[in-house]
């Protein structure tokens, strides 16, 4: 693929993106809770976006994402915006250096991408609430190796990691799968640099 | 002057293999009513993009030909300036509701406000599209609580209110109940009171032929014919085509009822008035 | 629900405050409560925005927008009384378990952050419009079209999830099910999600040609429809605002040394 | 009897009833449903889907209740095709979307790809199997979203708003799987806004008023109340009106039967 990689420019079917992006990761979530699955599976948008409109675009799902979660939610996921950045940019690097190709590509991507996510939440994670998650086995992890002494900061990361891993990995797969599955002419609605050619 | 030229017009969506548009050349006169038929995949949709630019300045993929507007080329034009001369209403009314503002009043002036207009004069040009559209009295709504009918009179009064002088309508009232396409139907026939040229894609062949002035008919990206409602369905070879005649021109083929020109009626009036105008004849 | 939002319309004096004033509030807050330790300090400020929040009659409503984060804030004082590193003085014991002063002390000052930072965003979040607060963004110079993105995020998503029912219906009558083992739950939802994908990804198409049909594109400077006059107190309490921020960190600096 | 309804109510919300105490029985007879939006037509076919459960009374469908039935269940016996094509089609191939049904229902593998087959030939698109779905167009993703009822083989077939956005080609298409179907001795339902297609289709038809059945019996009869349609905000077929103006008693349904008159 021939996209540059950082445009700034943004097109109007980049930008609409957007909204469809933080929408998919809303129903997500809520299709997860229906189907009583034990996991998030809320950043499917993000991920679709980043494959679909490079990384920016999808840094900006993932940030206005946790903007929107925070002002009509939980205040607290203002600050977790840079985990979904992080999520955003890398899905997108990724896609666009063509790593995600196939099904254990994509699993490989999906560990890739729960590690970035864990090292950048772990700091915010400390600040916060002292290194939990306030997911109940993560912070039975965090808890165990903090008893056996562990630093603070690789409890906090393991403790986030393991609640990562499982729901990133299925998110990227499930994503995509979904992205396979597009057709053509939808794809390259993202892609704007795009010639006239003259007849 | 708001007339429309359109020469040797052709158009391959990227990643196409297929010209969608072949060869289109033909010319509409200002404060005229356009309908445009034809099959599923006859073009009709390009066509409509193509007159307001969307097509290639949004869709890019190969073009050739030309589109004039009032001496502009469309081309080479861009879409924001395009809107101003010719604006266009889409088949779903819910993807053209904007999403961003909570009334219908605030709905209207999206438009207005990315074109920098004083707010007097967007407020003047509120008013006129919302009065036109009959929509006045649900200007304080929330536009995602309109009925499908209400909520396309609203995408019509946003680009109204662009004052464009020609409107593109891509089948307005696919997605309504009967009376929501009334409503449309209306709203649009009130369009072309104001003087508005109207260019309306539309399935419902009965309906327009009570509007219509000519008829232009598609098939396979090319333009076949384009004429009267009367003349466009009285041809005998409209199945070839993908598309049939209204019901009334359909019976009265059946049992050759024609007026004196050879033509056969379009409308419930027409057909009314040919059996009259007949059975006195006879008696 | 037509909107995401939590906002209660209420007439108070803190509902007319400009909305760049509430954020930097949240600012202030966010700083101070990180640059400084102090139990008397953190007190005061939570008490302080208390008062904002009563004075806009929405303090019952920040009792749901706490309790999301209630079960951490109460596992936080267990899992730091229990095993914080710098442990050293036992409190008291549960059974085998002894809680120490120190993990308790960091425990509480956690907490009292947290607090601190979501009133100050309650007191935003609650006593504000949304589109108020983005055009207010976009009038001070964000970009029209990220305004438009974060606005119509707040509408687009409740038209999405009404179109969730009739997806789970669709499959349902196709002998879809919903419910039994987790491997069969987890096969259900790329039935599920992908129609919503494919909706939403097909109606972005339209949504943009649309967009771009009433002037998205436009170079031309916006105008708006509504009218905006900043009063000479937004003014007094903006400048308020930062001189507490530069005097926070001005503090926090020669208090280091 | 195929369908028996007794004294149905139901409502979304306490205290405001959308269906209010339906009485109606389905034979063999391909029946229409016709009403303003908001009649209630939609919710009733949820309810004999099972999709819904009834507030009070009950539905027989084929003797099963649908209270007592899982709509896992009832998917082998009653189909139904939803409005919007786009709310349901996941699969990367048309082929795949039709077998998803079938096989969902426990149809083996081989028995599955058979009726899909003979499914997607009935709306005349075997031949673009291999296709994305949503490389189509909106039109032939309905047929799609039809034939993928189809396939699953229920002896009753409920269309919503079938010829919604169709062109002249895909409306025979739906005209003659309506026949064939009828022809197999199944039963067809359907929701429409369209009189024309109900007039030359239909052999009995239902019109549905602020959730009660307001008329019901052979689709002439029907058509020849106007001043109660007209209470329903319906208008007649355009051919009906027609003959109407000429002056004539008669109801003249569809081009067929105007065909029998002399009008000159």
């Amino acid at each position: 693929m021939s996209k540059k990689l950082w445009s700034f420019k943004f097109s109007t079917a980049s930008l609409v993106l957007i909204p469809a992006a933080v929408g998919i990761n809303y129903i997500g979530k809520l299709f997860a809770g229906l189907l009583k699955l034990p996991l998030w599976l809320d950043s499917i948008g993000t991920m679709l976006a980043s494959m679909l409109a490079g990384p920016i675009i999808g840094a900006l799902s993932g940030a206005i994402n946790n903007i929107i979660y925070g002002l009509t939610m939980d205040p607290i996921s203002f600050v977790y915006a840079i985990t979904s950045i992080a999520i955003g940019i890398t899905v997108g690097i990724l896609m666009y250096r063509g790593l995600i190709k196939n099904i254990y590509l994509a699993i490989l991507s999906g560990i890739i991408v729960a590690l970035v996510a864990a090292i950048v939440s772990t700091p915010i994670n400390i600040a916060f609430w002292g290194g939990q998650t306030g997911n109940i086995w993560g912070d039975a992890l965090f808890a165990s190796l903090m008893a056996k002494k562990f630093p603070m900061w690789l409890a906090s990361f393991l403790d986030e990691f393991v609640v990562d891993l499982p729901d990133k990995v299925a998110s990227l797969v499930i994503s995509f799968l979904i992205y396979k599955g597009l057709p053509k002419s939808l794809i390259n609605l993202y892609s704007s640099d795009d010639e006239i050619e003259r007849l | 002057m708001a007339k429309i030229v359109v020469e040797g017009l052709k158009y391959r969506y990227p990643l196409s293999q297929k010209l969608a548009l072949n060869d289109i050349s033909f010319e509409i006169n200002e404060g005229e009513f356009i309908g445009i038929i034809g099959a599923n995949g006859a073009g009709k949709s390009t066509l409509c993009q193509a007159l307001t630019g969307i097509v290639p300045l949004f869709f890019k993929g190969d073009y050739g030909g030309r589109v004039i507007i009032d001496d502009v080329e469309v081309a080479k034009s861009n879409l924001s300036e395009i809107s101003l001369k010719i604006g266009m209403v889409f088949q779903n009314p819910f993807t053209q509701i904007t999403g961003s503002k909570l009334t219908v009043y605030e709905e209207v002036a999206f438009g207005l406000e990315n074109m920098g207009f004083e707010r007097e004069e967007m407020k003047r040009r509120i008013d006129d599209a919302l009065m036109l559209l009959d929509l006045y009295r649900h200007k304080d709504k929330n536009p995602f609580d309109l009925s499908g009918g209400q909520m396309q009179r609203l995408a019509i009064a946003s680009i109204i209110a662009m004052q464009p002088k020609i409107i593109v309508l891509d089948e307005p009232t696919s997605q309504l109940d009967p009376q929501g396409s009334n409503e449309v139907f209306k709203a649009v026939s009130d369009l072309k009171k104001k003087g508005i040229t109207v260019i309306m894609v539309e399935h419902k062949v009965e309906k327009l032929s009570e509007y219509a002035d000519r008829i232009m008919l598609l098939h396979d990206g090319r333009l076949i014919d384009f004429d009267t409602p009367s003349k466009i369905f009285s041809k005998d070879d409209l199945k070839d085509y993908g598309v049939v005649e209204p019901v009334f021109t359909r019976y009265c083929k059946k049992i050759g009822l024609k007026d004196e020109r050879g033509l056969y009626p379009v409308t419930l009036d027409e057909a009314v008035n040919l059996v009259v105008k007949k059975r006195e004849h006879n008696s | 629900m037509r909107m995401m939002s939590l906002y209660k319309d209420k007439d108070t004096i803190i509902h007319k405050i400009d909305p760049l004033n509430k954020i930097l509030y949240i600012l202030a807050s966010i700083l101070i409560t990180m640059l400084i330790s102090d139990f008397k300090i953190l007190t005061l400020t939570l008490v302080f925005s208390f008062l904002l929040l009563a004075i806009g009659k929405v303090i019952k409503n920040v009792f749901p927008i706490i309790s999301f984060s209630l079960i951490v804030l109460v596992t936080i004082v267990v899992i730091q009384g229990l095993f914080n590193p710098n442990n050293k003085i036992p409190l008291f014991n549960i059974g085998q378990f002894v809680f120490y002063k120190e993990g308790i002390i960091y425990s509480f000052l956690l907490i009292l952050r947290v607090l601190n930072i979501l009133c100050a965003f309650s007191l935003l979040i609650l006593t504000t419009k949304p589109s108020d607060l983005i055009e207010n963004l976009v009038r001070r110079g964000l970009s029209p079209k990220l305004g438009y993105v974060l606005a119509s995020v707040l509408q687009i998503i409740p038209q999405m999830l009404s179109t969730m029912d009739t997806i789970l219906d669709a499959q349902r009558s196709r002998g879809l099910e919903t419910e039994g083992k987790l491997i069969k739950r987890l096969k259900a939802f790329i039935p599920l999600i992908g129609p919503a994908v494919m909706n939403s990804l097909i109606s972005t198409r339209e949504r943009a040609m649309a967009l771009e049909m009433r002037g998205f594109n436009s170079n031309i400077k916006k105008t708006f429809l509504n009218e905006h006059n900043e009063t000479s107190m937004d003014k007094l309490i903006r400048y308020l605002i930062i001189a507490l921020i530069i005097f926070t960190i001005v503090w926090r600096l020669v208090w280091l040394k | 009897m195929n369908i028996i309804v007794k004294d149905l109510y139901f409502y979304y919300k306490e205290g405001e009833d959308v269906l209010k105490g339906i009485n109606l029985e389905f034979d063999d007879r391909c029946t229409a449903i016709i009403g303003q939006n908001g009649a209630g037509k939609t919710t009733f076919v949820k309810l004999l889907k099972g999709l819904l459960k009834p507030k009070k009374g009950d539905i027989f469908i084929k003797g099963l209740n649908t209270k007592e039935t899982t709509v896992a269940k009832l998917a082998s016996i009653i189909g139904l095709v939803f409005q919007n094509p786009n709310d349901q089609i996941f699969k990367n191939k048309v082929l795949d979307e039709v077998m998803f049904g079938p096989l969902n229902i426990g149809q083996d593998k081989n028995l599955a790809f058979e009726n899909a087959k003979k499914a997607l030939e009935l709306v005349a698109l075997l031949q673009k199997a291999d296709e994305n779905p949503y490389d189509l167009t909106l039109s032939e993703r309905k047929l799609i979203s039809i034939a993928s009822i189809l396939a699953m083989d229920t002896d009753i077939i409920i269309l919503d708003e079938p010829t919604i956005a169709q062109d002249f080609i895909s409306r025979e298409k739906i005209k003659n799987i309506i026949k064939k179907l009828k022809e197999e001795g199944k039963l067809v339902i359907t929701i429409t806004h369209d009189m024309d297609f109900v007039a030359e289709n239909f052999e009995r038809t239902i019109v549905f008023n602020q959730g009660q059945v307001l008329l019901d019996g052979p689709t002439k009869e029907v058509f020849s109340k106007e001043d109660i349609l007209k209470t329903a905000h319906l208008e007649p077929p355009y051919i009906t009106q027609l003959f109407k103006r000429l002056g004539f008693s008669e109801t003249v349904l569809n081009l067929e039967e105007a065909l029998n008159y002399k009008i000159l």
